[in-house]
């Protein structure tokens, strides 16, 4: 008989380090419950990833890939979030003109207040990604185990 | 399934040794002891941190050396800056032996020989320095003129001063470029030593440097009256293979990793001047 | 046209305006010219030649020349001088060393397309009254240009020059009826899964042979990202289908607002891989969700990922395509 | 001589991938030819060549060398090395089949390359006769016979189907292999379709063109003449002319971080690239004009000068019809050779 795992889906979050990531503590630190398939890198602002980044966790085995900065306007550098909405809204709709699955990314505005509002969307985000199954569009196989 | 060349083996770094400041010689045995491979004098091998990159590394121990092979790196590349941070006790692979070797076995008998070197092109021609030693009885005499920056960039300075000036029929001239305190040698660029030396044209040129000072001292050379069959160098350009395959080391029809990197100065005329 | 821009060429090499004319010289068949700088009058009377297969954008060669100094006169076609608009608002280009003499242009064609009307041999073409006289080793083949014209120029945006010194032949108007956005509205038409079989077979042909980014106008980095070994993406093959995603999807995305729409990049690439749709995605997307851009039409435009709107549209509501 | 009548060729596929993988030129999404594995209903293209050559068989763009297991300060290597399976290419042409044997010079030479011989050892290679070579066809300048291919196999395509001529082993074995799908053939027919291929290739245009300009011994003479600079002048730097080539043969060794593991592969290179010959202190050929004369130097002179003669090209024209800005072997040989 073949082992029959349940599928966990790996879930990259890029956190600003004003808002999102300080929203992620407060999550913690009020013991609001999300995932631990949520793996946070920690950015110094939402504008500091690349579309590479979002490509390169795909390949490094991530199922789901999320970036939350702060709300627009309340950028820490004044405006580096609208720059990178923009960026985020050319290559999600570019992933998705190669067909690749529109909900393995996700753009969200979190601020250093909202703990509650991390929890919640990492767990609907997990939840999308799980019904969602494992990568198979952007995958780079040599990084399976 | 025979073997594959461009398989490397694994060996420990068994000792590192801080030669200068950007200079580290590093010891490699074979995981289980001994060498990994043998070589002749001049031959080199594919250094490698998986993950890193790989470069062609020359062999400076003497095969005369049975208990391990040793490498002088100059700290310049990603590579290199990545063995320097290495600690003993890490393992590099190594893949081997690849080139010509300088002709020891045959052409170099019984020959007083000129060992020219600048910098970190010591490194090279220790392996035959040292082979030399350990075979004292088939050559003739031994002059090693050695030039660096300065006292601090002499590699093996401890060496050449304990074993190789005390060998009989040795005699090393050092040079560095600039005056410096508590230097009392010579001051000055290579191949103005050279010509100063006036070497008896008898001998045979083992040379080995950076290409500004190969240049002027080949040129020294042929003023003073020696021929170009009487000089060898040894060469480097960026290889990938180590066996003549990858396309990228060649001087016209000849790479540099397989036909190379020893080579007289004769054939290098033949030539195109791409290196 | 080919006797009139010799003539311009030789003119402005006599009177010292230009000491260097960026053309096309004669190639080994009758439809491959290669682009070419010509030094002197001679070299322009032997070598110089222009007809329909002189397809090259020749504006991305001005970076190079721009560095040997000097003053260079360059022929450009109406699409080219958009991709030249944009280097000189990348600050990639000289303008006082470039002398742009704009050349009227009626569309361009494509060899590949005479090969696949199953015309072998082929010998020699000419031109003559509105119709291509290709020889073979065969006998003699008649073929209506607009039979044969290139992909690109079927769908031609624009037939304005917008910059030049001087012109030969008539200006044209921007096109803007041209349906360059067709196929790119049927791909998003399609379902995610159809879009992924089509993309997949195409870009499943790149040899990453790089020829659609040394040709692009837009790609002028000093050191491309994937040629950089400290970038930890640098790529000479596309070992699997990610990294021949990846490749095209950020080599798109890094000329994306920047990118002209020249149509370098599809003309060519060695496995006929449609990569102008990629590049039309991202021209369609800023279009429709910053309002209407075109790259190289105004050197002092701001590029659109360059600026941004409070009210811009999120990224989650940029939906586009269907399920 | 043996026949195999057009009513049987699928049936010839099928016996042969019923035992090993087969290979053919198949018509692509966009029309143009590929090797492609056979299967029921894969319909062979009537191409005359595929746009990438068939040395990919042998020389894969890419292709994993060993792993290392990476662990604290210690290293394991791992030969992931495998017996290839056997696999039959049909349907390369004489070009190809010529570059075969330039790639053999290099990676069958002492060291040899086990990857390589692998391959080649497992592979049959069937040749098919050109019949309507086209103007950029050259490969008459190397003497190589576009009607007369070597290979394993031989086979000629007559008015009601394919003559087929075992010229090795391999070839024999395979021909026995589909024995009851073959009937005794006639040499007429292929005498026929031999001086068809003749006929045309004598009329194109490059009929006729020798590289005698050029060749062993010449590296003094061309490696400074100035033509180099106008040559390579509107020389892009990309690679196609390398990946399309069937004789190319220069490769990257690279690291790949998996994350668990290291896999270090090989890949195809190209001396057209800035960074070919890039090292920590520098680079030996800093400019497109050297990187462009060694692509060419080396097919030239420098491969015929270590093997008798032979140029390191096979005229199959690929480059003369994928260059970009259309620039190739026979412009530089003719430029440099002085007959133009």
């Amino acid at each position: 008989m073949q082992d029959v795992k349940e599928f966990r889906p790996t879930i990259v979050a890029f956190c600003c380090n004003w808002c999102s990531y300080a929203g992620a503590d407060l999550a913690g630190s009020s013991r609001l419950v999300y995932p631990a398939d949520v793996k946070i890198i920690r950015v110094p602002c939402s504008c500091r990833v690349n579309p590479l980044f979002i490509l390169r966790a795909f390949q490094r085995g991530a199922d789901g890939v999320i970036m939350a900065g702060c709300h627009p306007g309340d950028c820490h550098y004044t405006s580096g979030n609208y720059f990178a909405r923009r960026r985020m809204t050319l290559l999600f709709s570019m992933l998705d003109y190669l067909g690749i699955e529109r909900e393995r990314t996700r753009v969200e505005w979190i601020s250093a207040a909202e703990g509650a509002k991390f929890a919640k969307t990492m767990n609907e985000f997990v939840a999308t990604v799980t019904a969602l199954g494992e990568n198979k569009r952007l995958e780079d196989l040599r990084c399976k185990k | 399934m025979n073997t594959e060349t461009l398989i490397p083996y694994a060996g420990i770094v068994t000792e590192i040794t801080q030669q200068t400041p950007d200079v580290k010689t590093f010891r490699v045995e074979a995981p289980g002891g001994g060498k990994l491979f043998e070589h002749k004098p001049g031959q080199c091998a594919m250094l490698s941190v998986p993950g890193i990159s790989e470069a062609m590394i020359s062999i400076t121990s003497s095969p005369t050396n049975t208990e391990y092979m040793e490498f002088s790196v100059k700290k310049c590349g990603c590579l290199t800056e990545w063995l320097h941070s290495m600690e003993v006790g890490q393992m590099i692979t190594v893949r081997g032996p690849y080139g010509r070797h300088f002709p020891v076995y045959d052409e170099l008998l019984g020959k007083d020989l000129l060992i020219i070197a600048g910098g970190i092109g010591l490194a090279p021609v220790r392996s035959v320095i040292n082979y030399v030693r350990d075979n004292r009885d088939k050559f003739g005499s031994v002059d090693i003129v050695y030039g660096s920056r300065s006292k601090d960039d002499l590699v093996y300075y401890k060496e050449i001063v304990e074993e190789w000036m005390t060998t009989p029929g040795f005699n090393v001239h050092l040079t560095i470029d600039n005056p410096q305190e508590g230097w009392d040698g010579h001051v000055g660029f290579v191949p103005n030593f050279v010509k100063e030396l006036n070497p008896d044209l008898k001998k045979t040129v083992l040379m080995c440097g950076p290409p500004i000072m190969i240049k002027f001292t080949l040129g020294g050379l042929m003023e003073l009256g020696f021929k170009k069959e009487q000089v060898y160098t040894t060469m480097e350009l960026r290889m990938k293979c180590g066996i003549g395959k990858c396309g990228r080391c060649n001087i016209g029809n000849k790479y540099v990793c397989k036909d190379g990197p020893v080579f007289r100065f004769d054939e290098l005329d033949e030539l195109p001047n791409e290196y | 046209m080919q006797e009139m821009m010799k003539n311009r060429a030789y003119a402005l090499l006599e009177n010292g305006t230009v000491d260097r004319v960026l053309g096309w010289t004669r190639g080994e068949f009758a439809y491959d010219m290669t682009p070419a700088v010509f030094r002197n009058a001679d070299e322009v009377k032997n070598g110089f030649v222009y007809n329909d297969f002189c397809a090259a954008n020749l504006s991305k060669y001005l970076v190079k020349e721009c560095r040997a100094g000097g003053k260079i006169l360059v022929f450009l076609k109406p699409c080219d001088t958009y991709s030249f608009n944009q280097l000189l608002a990348e600050h990639r280009i000289k303008r006082d060393m470039i002398y742009v003499v704009g050349i009227e242009c009626f569309g361009k064609a494509d060899v590949e397309k005479i090969k696949e009307m199953g015309i072998e041999g082929i010998t020699g073409i000419t031109a003559k009254d509105g119709i291509y006289t290709v020889s073979t080793i065969y006998g003699d083949k008649a073929i209506k240009p607009a039979d044969v014209m290139a992909e690109r120029c079927l769908a031609c945006k624009s037939k304005k020059h917008v910059v030049y010194d001087e012109l030969i032949g008539n200006e044209g108007e921007v096109v803007e009826d041209c349906n360059r956005f067709d196929m790119v509205a049927k791909l998003e038409a399609m379902t995610p899964d159809e879009r992924y079989e089509f993309w997949r077979g195409e870009l499943s042909r790149c040899i990453r042979c790089n020829a659609c980014r040394n040709i692009c106008p837009a790609c002028t980095c000093e050191q491309c990202i994937f040629d950089n070994p400290n970038s930890g993406v640098s790529q000479k093959a596309a070992v699997n289908s990610f990294e021949e995603n990846m490749f095209h999807i950020i080599r798109a995305f890094h000329v994306a607002g920047r990118c002209t729409d020249c149509g370098e990049c599809s003309r060519v690439c060695p496995q006929n891989i449609p990569l102008h749709l990629l590049n039309r995605k991202f021209i369609k997307d800023v279009n429709t969700f910053y309002g209407d851009y075109q790259a190289g039409e105004d050197p002092t435009a701001k590029p659109p990922l360059g600026k941004y709107e409070k009210n811009d549209i999120e990224p989650g509501e940029a939906g586009g395509a269907k399920e | 001589m043996k026949k195999l009548s057009l009513a049987k060729l699928n049936d010839f596929f099928a016996a042969i991938a019923a035992k090993q993988a087969l290979y053919l030129p198949v018509n692509n999404k966009v029309g143009k030819a590929d090797f492609t594995k056979w299967t029921a209903g894969t319909e062979m293209s009537k191409a005359l060549n595929t746009v990438r050559s068939a040395k990919d068989f042998f020389f894969p763009q890419t292709e994993n060398l060993m792993d290392f297991k990476m662990e604290g300060k210690n290293i394991e290597v791992i030969d992931s090395r495998e017996e290839c399976e056997d696999f039959v290419v049909f349907g390369v042409r004489a070009c190809d089949a010529a570059s075969f044997a330039i790639l053999d010079s290099v990676y069958l030479v002492d060291p040899v390359d086990s990857y390589y011989k692998n391959r080649r050892e497992h592979g049959t290679v069937v040749t098919m006769a050109c019949g309507k070579p086209a103007e950029t066809c050259f490969c008459g300048t190397f003497g190589i016979d576009a009607a007369n291919p070597a290979g394993d196999v031989t086979v000629w395509e007559v008015a009601d189907g394919y003559m087929l001529r075992a010229n090795t082993e391999k070839g024999e074995a395979l021909l026995a292999a589909t024995a009851d799908l073959l009937e005794a053939g006639d040499e007429k027919a292929v005498e026929a379709a031999q001086a068809k291929t003749r006929e045309i290739m004598a009329k194109l245009p490059l009929a006729g063109l020798t590289f005698d300009g050029v060749g062993v011994g010449k590296t003094k003479e061309l490696f400074d003449r100035p033509e180099w600079k106008t040559l390579s002048e509107s020389c892009l730097g990309c690679g196609t002319c390398t990946f399309v080539c069937p004789t190319c043969q220069c490769y990257d060794v690279r690291d790949f971080d998996t994350g668990n593991g290291i896999k270090r592969f090989r890949c195809w290179d190209s001396c057209m690239y800035s960074d070919f010959t890039l090292m920590a202190h520098g680079n030996s050929r800093n400019s497109q004009v050297e990187r462009f004369r060694q692509r060419f130097m080396h097919k030239l002179v420098y491969y015929p000068d270590r093997n008798n003669g032979t140029f390191g090209c096979v005229g199959c024209g690929r480059c003369l019809a994928r260059c970009p800005i259309s620039m190739n072997i026979v412009k530089v040989a003719k430029t440099l050779g002085g007959n133009k």
